[in-house]
């Protein structure tokens, strides 16, 4: 059947290669497939790599890939586009080349078999490449493909060549784009879609109007607010699940002096473990919760939420709302009247974010923490973290890879140009056991012993308040009752596990 | 008294003009609500410790489950939403009058030294007038906007937030002023008054501003309420599109902005209150301004 | 045919119903040209525009009957009301300018009254206006006809609006000023028009004026209005020449004659225009007379060309200049009064503007005793022309700032030009200026608008004399007043000009008013002078032909009606 | 008539190079591209790159330089966003945002003359009163709460019109047009609907005010006393000396059209040029920004050309070439 769904943002590009971005990859998932895919449940199962295992003799990994797929083009699909693919990808005019930082060389054994050899043991790689996605080599080269499009657009902008149960019909770059199913396709169909039409649709109410007004079949996301609306309509339904999104704020850990205060010029207080405490026992979780997300958040505790691999279950603890032992830690340090500082956020980037922060803002007040708020768009919120310009910033976190290990390396990890890590620790929290550990977890590969080193980490972080995880963001779909589809945690809508009746 | 009122026509004409004296009313009470804001707003929305979000989302007192603390509601942080209105007020006003003083001056000056010097000079600012217009608000604002970011240190740009947005309408509304002080000033420098006051040998500064400048108050006067209303509009739609003030400094406009989200969900007073109020302001000042047209209209005297 | 029995109009009005006119009786015989005149605000108009129905918003009828022939004008609907306009009564406005849609040309507006009023084809209806603009004098009118009003001149305009007018054969046309604002050559042949389509097409005239002269040459019946209420009516020359009403007869005494010269004006002795000098001991008359450093001081004017450039139309072509004033060379005595006469456009105006420095002449110098003046941007702001030179504008309503108080007009000399440096002195000062010059000193703290006309006139010569001049240009100074003030206002000149023996360059277009004021006259025309010499000689002898033919157009009373 | 229309476009150059080296300067300041570009992981060693391939390192009048000679010579670059040629993107928005102004504009036409003629001429009556004050009320509403008000209205609860997008388009020579089909008409009505509102408003007082002035003309008086019948009198003789003045004021207000067009377009996801310009902004889309900039100054250019010569069309007395 027909089906027409609606997002916020519309693919910038049809190149699986050329942007990192969750709008293009969860739509070209639909189109292209990787060696490995994400179920239901987020867990990784074979696609078209049929298996794969660590190689005996070196660091990497060798997967044997499906025999007989076929391109929708007709081409069949071997390990020479495996490599292209991998060539491609880890190219400089790539935008996804950080996922093959560890791989140091890709060898085709044979026609359905790779080696990806790496620097050091990885266990996670496979976890990693999910989203790494196939092109056909002759197709890309003879199509003056061979390069993701970086300056100018070239035939992949807008043209697909994939495996994958769906390929592209028609598009109109930020009005309509149009998939139909691949026929050839090697897997059991489990959808009955015989035409998917995306609109994008920025404005939210007018994505809801579009739904409740039956010209849509479904649409994500919804506003939070507009939940028991779409649930009070007959024929509409909402799907609340949540991402696998920690939002947190973080501190100018190694700025020496508050930027935005108008009583302490000299020194930098958030530098105290007790202030960035009583920080956290300012939050009201329970009224955020109740009044800006109407009980559809879970507090969190670390930077990943429960069903993440390498979540500390010995570390669940959060800090609670008390206001009283908020000030005591304030007097504590040394600031019993509280001081003010500037706090930053996006206003276009999470859910509800400002109203988060004037909330926040407001709490944080109760207790003498007199943030200066400051928000704007994500455009130039992004730049500012990078110029250190903040005291206190909200930065939401979803592990790439579905593992703790992602936001250790990104948020925890010192800052490290000349490894690329700790790129998102914007306050360069640093800790020199934290900085030792995360090498070891990368390449442990005895699941037991890794956990105790990501429990360590988390205590670690947990003790000295590196971060005040706040919540996990909910995911909110909406669609209209006759439709049955899967909501996975990564906010991936796949438009093969859709039915309508 | 009727001698007294003849000598003031305006005057007499409102009198007589229920309209206008409605009007008149309406805007003085939203005037003085916003400006004693500060002593008879329940909670100060740029005080984050005179509210709770505990609070949030209570509805009307006519409503179940108000609090009658909150006559009408609260929003989504717990803020009184009479006090955001009288503060939302208080900021769209300050923003409109000083964008309005700005623009006058800057409009008024220009157009009155066009039409006096005519020429060469004349036809720049009119190209620059046209540039002017050929950069449409939203623009001219987003370009300011960028800009006071881009040269501004970062500890004071959200300080100047207000006055960016300021500027910024100031700017798209300046050629309104300038193109008719200018056409006024043609008409003007026609009229014999002025050509006694040049020919004696008068300073060119004190012909356009003792001499022409009070004669062609009249339809700059009539713009001036016009254009409030629309900057204090286009402060509300710069703040839809996310150019305009930060969620924290209330205007009438942001707070608009805030109840869209509430369109749908049920809490219609988020929406709906500061929407009528805005409304009604507006519309008041729009039938002052019809109104000072008709004083100042010499065929209807 | 017309007959008007105790009309009242009234205008309701912010405080209160005002009456217009009030008891006003007269009646209209086919063929007849009945002259209505009266001072400005009389109520001329607004018996015109009620006989057609036209009052403007909100006036409306307030008693009286109104009958054309026997139809009860009254008794009409609005549809009906409006059928009668143009069928059986049509109106000319004054000014031929303003009387046409300018986006239509002349056969569509003729057309479309032709067949608004009349069941006949578009080809029928051409013809009729084509035949009936031959009637009224334009020549070539088949061609003619498709222009638009702009390129017309003043006359045919009017002409043509006669010929919209008498279209649709009405019975009775009110005409209000037809020939107000046309030279006297056109008016002559409006008036011409008039008295033939009179007597050949026996319509009726009512024929509204301030001009006493156009009513003695045409008008067969003239009735005399004041403040909304007849004055007298009947004959013309009974009217005229045997007045019997004390205001008719005044009336008549203000008229400026053409062919003699009367020292001064007869004018009701009126208290608040007690005539200069013989105010005792006013302060203003002596501080003009001992400030004055300069003898008296002539004026020449020495090749003086003068053109403004063309508007340009083409990328190719350098526009035609447009030459205003051509190799004028003038001598005004020293304590004289120059009068300068020609019909509008001639550039009276332009002449005036480059004496006072306004604007720069292309060509030629100008003396002013016998230094030279500097012209145009040369003229320094501290140039002291710049006080010895002044001006009195032609609109009175225009000439003072309306935003500025009489006291702050009249101060702004003394200020300028450091005379008086205290403000209470300077107020005193200005309040005693306002007494020479016949006003009430409590007019210091009033406002232009809520004078008259007239006394704002004298207020402009009061700021003129303020800043001690020795040269005054007075440029039309009464052509926008009525009779009885112009005489006023031309005693008072006159006067001053005994007292403080400026020397004066007089502009008008009235024959009559120059022949007055002036010792020399200047006649111009197209730019060029004509003819220049003593008023006498030229009022007696003119030579040029010009001359003679403007002599002989100006209409005037006979002399033997004149009393 | 050629040297005056060749002076304006002269003028029209000038305005447009100043509106866009006023573009170009504010770009710099939006945000920054790059972060917009590239994905989370991507490393900084690798922002530096595109950054500086991009020449965005380049001193700025470098950059402006480089962007106009590129337009003169018909190159408006690539989007940073989508890596598609600009020129291609702005000239498929186009039509879309034209038809939307177009279509808003006549509303405003067809309603507000009419209304303005006849407050004109019952400037008294209870109706004239209650549309000006219905006007008024409805402009003093922000144009998105009008907007998303008529979408639930007509969309949601009445269910008669759609809520967003273009609805049926059929392309016409390279134009893709909801002109043609019931479908387009149906999405069109609404954003033309919401656009419209405030140059309806304002176009019906212009037109009234004007229409009051010309009433009191003495050509109106003198057709009047002529007995012209009263239709032709108001519609054939008031109504085209209205349109003189009007005209000049609708013709500038297009800019604002255009510019409002951008909230109509973002409430209604019309897919317009404001709507691309709303979408380049967020992701610091410099060289759509700079073109679609360009090209509304080149639009307000012609209006206001076009405007100079309907002026000369209706007003026989600007025909210079004609006078005798
Ligand atoms: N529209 C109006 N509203 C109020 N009063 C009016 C109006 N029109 C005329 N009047 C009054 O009616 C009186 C007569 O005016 P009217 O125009 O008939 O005078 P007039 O004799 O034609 O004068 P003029 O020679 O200046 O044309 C004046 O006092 C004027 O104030
Ligand atoms: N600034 C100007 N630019 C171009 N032409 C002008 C200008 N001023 C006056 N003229 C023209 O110069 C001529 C003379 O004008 P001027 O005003 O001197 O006439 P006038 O004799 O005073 O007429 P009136 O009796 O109507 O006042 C007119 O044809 C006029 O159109
Ligand atoms: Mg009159
Ligand atoms: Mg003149």
């Amino acid at each position: 059947d027909e089906f027409r769904w609606a997002s916020t943002t519309d693919p910038q590009t049809m190149d699986p290669h050329a942007v990192n971005s969750a709008p293009v990859l969860s739509f070209l998932n639909n189109i292209y497939e990787g060696l490995v895919r994400r179920g239901q449940d987020m867990s990784i199962e074979p696609s078209l790599a049929t298996s794969w295992e660590p190689l005996a003799d070196e660091d990497g990994w060798r997967f044997n890939l499906r025999e007989g797929v076929t391109f929708q083009d007709g081409a069949a699909f071997t390990a020479e586009d495996v490599l292209f693919s991998y060539q491609r990808a880890s190219d400089e005019t790539a935008d996804v080349r950080s996922w093959f930082a560890p791989v140091t060389e890709v060898r085709v054994v044979g026609d359905y078999t790779v080696d990806f050899i790496t620097k050091a043991p990885n266990p996670l790689f496979p976890d990693s490449i999910a989203n790494f996605m196939i092109l056909d080599k002759d197709w890309a080269e003879s199509n003056d493909a061979a390069l993701a499009a970086r300056d100018a657009e070239n035939f992949a902008t807008m043209n697909v060549n994939g495996t994958g149960p769906f390929t592209l019909a028609s598009r109109d770059p930020g009005v309509r784009t149009t998939l139909v199913p691949n026929t050839a396709w090697w897997d059991d169909v489990q959808h009955n879609v015989t035409e998917a039409v995306f609109t994008p649709i920025g404005n939210s109410a007018t994505g809801l109007a579009a739904l409740l007004s039956g010209e849509i079949d479904f649409i994500q996301p919804i506003p939070l607010q507009d939940v028991a609306q779409v649930e009070g309509r007959d024929g509409f339904k909402v799907l609340e699940g949540e991402e696998t999104r920690v939002i947190m704020f973080g501190f100018g850990h190694e700025h020496d002096t508050l930027l935005y205060s108008s009583d302490v010029t000299d020194a930098n207080p958030f530098t105290d473990p007790r202030v960035r405490l009583a920080a956290a026992h300012a939050i009201d979780i329970a009224s955020i919760d109740r009044v800006l997300f109407r009980g559809k958040i879970e507090a969190a505790s670390q930077l990943v939420p429960a069903d993440i691999s390498g979540f500390s279950e010995a570390n669940q603890g959060r800090a609670d709302f008390n206001q009283e032992r908020a000030r005591e830690l304030l007097a504590e340090a040394g600031y019993p009247d509280g001081f003010s500082f500037g706090l930053k956020c996006p206003n276009d980037r999470y859910i509800n974010d400002e109203a988060l922060c004037r909330a926040a803002a407001s709490m944080f007040a109760a207790v003498g923490l007199n943030a200066e708020l400051s928000t704007g768009p994500v455009r130039d919120y992004w730049p500012q973290l990078r110029e250190d310009d903040f005291d206190m910033y909200l930065l939401g976190w979803s592990p790439g890879t579905f593992d703790m290990e992602h936001p250790v390396r990104f948020l925890l990890h010192s800052q490290d140009n000349e490894k690329k890590l700790g790129s998102w620790n914007f306050g360069n929290y640093s800790n020199a056991r934290v900085d030792e550990l995360l090498p070891q977890i990368q390449q442990e590969i005895d699941p037991a012993a890794r956990q105790a080193m990501l429990d360590e980490v988390v205590a670690i972080t947990q003790e000295e308040v590196a971060y005040i995880p706040l919540y996990t963001q909910p995911l909110i779909w909406a669609a209209k009752d006759n439709v049955d589809l899967t909501q996975r945690a990564d906010n991936f809508f796949m438009l093969r596990w859709v039915t309508v009746n | 008294m009727i001698a007294f009122l003849k000598r003031y026509e305006g005057l007499w004409l409102f009198v007589h003009s229920p309209a206008a004296i409605m009007a008149a009313v309406v805007a003085v009470v939203i005037l003085v609500g916003a400006v004693l804001a500060p002593w008879i707003a329940l909670v100060n929305p740029y005080d984050l410790s005179s509210f709770s979000l505990f609070d949030g989302l209570l509805p009307p007192v006519w409503e179940d489950g108000s609090n009658p603390k909150f006559l009408l509601g609260t929003d989504d942080q717990g803020r009184d939403m009479i006090s955001s209105i009288l503060y939302g007020a208080r900021l769209s006003l300050v923003i409109g009058i000083a964008a309005l003083t700005i623009a006058a001056v800057l409009g008024v000056g220009l157009g009155l030294a066009a039409g006096y010097y005519g020429g060469r000079f004349d036809a720049i600012v009119m190209r620059i007038a046209d540039v002017q217009l050929a950069l449409p608000a939203i623009l001219t604002a987003l370009l300011i906007d960028g800009i006071a970011r881009g040269i501004l240190p970062a500890a004071i740009q959200q300080d100047l937030r207000v006055a960016v947005l300021t500027l910024a309408i100031a700017l798209s509304l300046w050629v309104n002023f300038a193109r008719t002080a200018r056409a006024s000033t043609f008409v003007q420098m026609n009229k014999e008054y002025v050509q006694a006051a040049i020919m004696m040998g008068q300073r060119p500064s004190r012909v356009m501003f003792v001499h022409i400048l009070p004669n062609i108050l009249g339809p700059l006067l009539v713009i001036m309420t016009v254009d409030l209303a629309s900057a204090i509009l286009l402060e509300a739609t710069l703040s839809f599109l996310g150019i305009g003030l930060p969620a924290d400094s209330p205007s009438l406009g942001t707070l608009i902005r805030i109840g869209m989200q509430f369109l749908l969900s049920g809490e219609w007073w988020i929406l709906w209150i500061p929407t009528l109020f805005l409304v009604a302001l507006v519309v008041s000042i729009n039938i002052l301004g019809d109104f000072l047209r008709d004083v100042f209209n010499p065929r209807l005297r | 045919m017309l007959t008007i029995k105790d009309l009242a109009v009234k205008f309701p009005s912010r405080f209160g119903d005002v009456s217009a006119i009030e008891d006003v009786d007269m009646t209209i015989a086919p063929g007849e040209i009945h002259g209505l005149v009266g001072e400005s605000g009389a109520g001329k108009s607004t018996v015109g525009a009620a006989v057609i129905g036209l009052l403007s918003t909100p006036g409306y009828i307030a008693g009286g009957e109104l009958t054309l022939g026997d139809t009860d004008l009254r008794s009409l609907s609005e549809q009906e009301a409006h059928a009668i306009r143009g069928d059986r009564i049509s109106m000319i406005f004054q000014d031929p300018q303003t009387s046409l849609n300018p986006l239509m040309t002349i056969e569509d507006q003729l057309v479309e009254t032709i067949q608004a009023h009349s069941d006949v084809s578009q080809g029928a209806a051409v013809k009729r206006a084509v035949d009936l603009l031959e009637e009224i004098g334009i020549d070539n009118a088949a061609t003619r006809i498709k222009a638009y009003p702009h390129q017309f001149s003043g006359g045919m305009r009017q002409r043509v609006v006669i010929a919209l007018a008498i279209c649709t054969d009405p019975e009775l046309i009110i005409a209000d000023e037809p020939t107000t604002a046309l030279d006297v050559a056109v008016q002559s042949q409006v008036l011409d028009l008039i008295r033939r389509l009179a007597k050949d097409r026996q319509i009726a005239f009512m024929l509204i004026t301030h001009d006493i002269g156009v009513i003695a040459q045409i008008a067969d019946r003239v009735t005399v209005m004041r403040k909304g209420r007849v004055m007298e009516t009947g004959d013309t020359e009974q009217v005229l020449s045997r007045p019997t009403h004390p205001y008719t007869r005044a009336l008549m005494d203000a008229v400026p004659p053409l062919d003699h010269r009367i020292t001064r004006f007869r004018t009701p002795t009126d208290a608040e225009t007690a005539p200069p000098g013989s105010i005792p001991d006013n302060a203003a008359e002596r501080w003009l007379l001992e400030g004055q450093q300069h003898e008296l001081l002539g004026l020449t004017l020495d090749g003086i060309h003068l053109s403004f450039p063309g508007t340009r139309t083409s990328i190719w072509r350098k526009p035609d200049p447009f030459v205003a004033l051509q190799d004028i060379n003038l001598t005004i005595r020293p304590g004289s009064i120059m009068g300068l006469v020609g019909e509008s456009g001639s550039g009276k105006s332009t002449l005036a503007k480059a004496i006072t420095g306004l604007i720069a002449p292309t060509s030629g110098t100008m003396f002013l005793g016998d230094n030279v003046l500097p012209a145009g941007r040369a003229r320094k702001r501290n140039d002291p022309s710049r006080q010895l030179i002044q001006m009195v504008f032609q609109d009175p309503y225009s000439s003072l700032n309306s935003r500025h108080r009489i006291g702050d007009i009249l101060s702004e000399p003394l200020w300028l030009y450091g005379f008086v440096n205290d403000a209470a002195e300077r107020r005193s000062l200005a309040a005693a200026m306002l007494e020479l010059v016949g006003m009430a000193p409590d007019a210091i703290d009033k406002y232009p608008h809520q004078f008259s006309g007239g006394q704002r006139q004298r207020v402009a010569v009061a700021r003129a004399l303020l800043a001690r001049p020795r040269f005054l240009i007075c440029d039309e100074p009464t052509s926008a007043l009525d009779v009885s003030i112009q005489a006023e206002i031309l005693n008072l000149l006159k006067d001053l000009q005994s007292v403080f023996g400026l020397t004066i360059l007089f502009i008008s277009h009235n024959l009559a008013v120059v022949r007055q004021m002036s010792d020399d006259i200047a006649v111009l025309r197209n730019g060029k002078i004509e003819e220049i010499g003593s008023t006498e000689g030229m009022f007696e002898r003119p030579q040029a032909d010009y001359t003679k033919k403007l002599l002989a157009l100006t209409p005037v009373m006979p002399r033997t009606w004149q009393v | 008539m050629v040297y005056f229309i060749l002076k304006r476009l002269v003028q029209s150059v000038f305005v447009m190079l100043a509106v866009a080296f006023l573009a170009f300067s504010l770009f710099r300041f939006v945000g920054d591209p790059i972060t917009q570009m590239t994905g989370v992981e991507t490393s900084v060693a690798d922002q530096e790159r595109l950054r500086e391939e991009l020449g965005l390192n380049d001193a700025f009048l470098l950059q402006f330089g480089r962007f106009t000679a590129d337009i003169l010579q018909g190159d408006f670059g690539y989007s940073y966003r989508t890596r598609q040629p600009v020129a291609q993107m702005i000239a498929d928005r186009i039509p879309a945002t034209l038809e939307l102004g177009l279509v808003a504009l006549l509303i405003s036409l067809i309603v507000g003359i009419p209304a303005g003629v006849y407050t004109a001429l019952k400037p008294r009556g209870f109706a004239t009163q209650a549309i000006l004050m219905t006007t008024l009320v409805g402009v003093s509403i922000p144009t998105f709460v009008i907007g998303i008000m008529l979408i639930f209205i007509f969309g949601v609860q009445l269910g008669w019109l759609p809520t967003f997008g273009r609805g049926g388009t059929v392309q016409i020579g390279g134009w893709e047009s909801s002109l043609f089909t019931i479908e387009g008409w149906r999405a069109l009505l609404l954003p033309a609907l919401t656009l419209g509102v405030y140059q309806l408003t304002l176009t019906m007082r212009l037109v009234r005010a004007e229409m009051m002035e010309v009433m009191r003309t003495d050509y109106i008086r003198f057709a009047m006393a002529r007995g012209v019948p009263m239709k032709k009198l108001h519609y054939k003789h008031a109504l085209a000396n209205t349109m003189v003045p009007v005209i000049t004021i609708i013709g500038l207000q297009f800019g604002g059209v255009i510019a409002f067009s951008i909230v109509t377009e973002s409430v209604f996801q019309w897919p317009g040029m404001g709507l691309l310009f709303l979408e380049s902004i967020r992701f610091v889309d410099i060289p759509v920004m700079g073109v679609y900039l360009v090209v509304i100054a080149f639009f307000f250019v012609l209006v206001n050309l076009l405007v100079d010569l309907l002026y000369v069309a209706i007003d026989p007395r600007l025909r210079v070439r004609d006078v005798q």
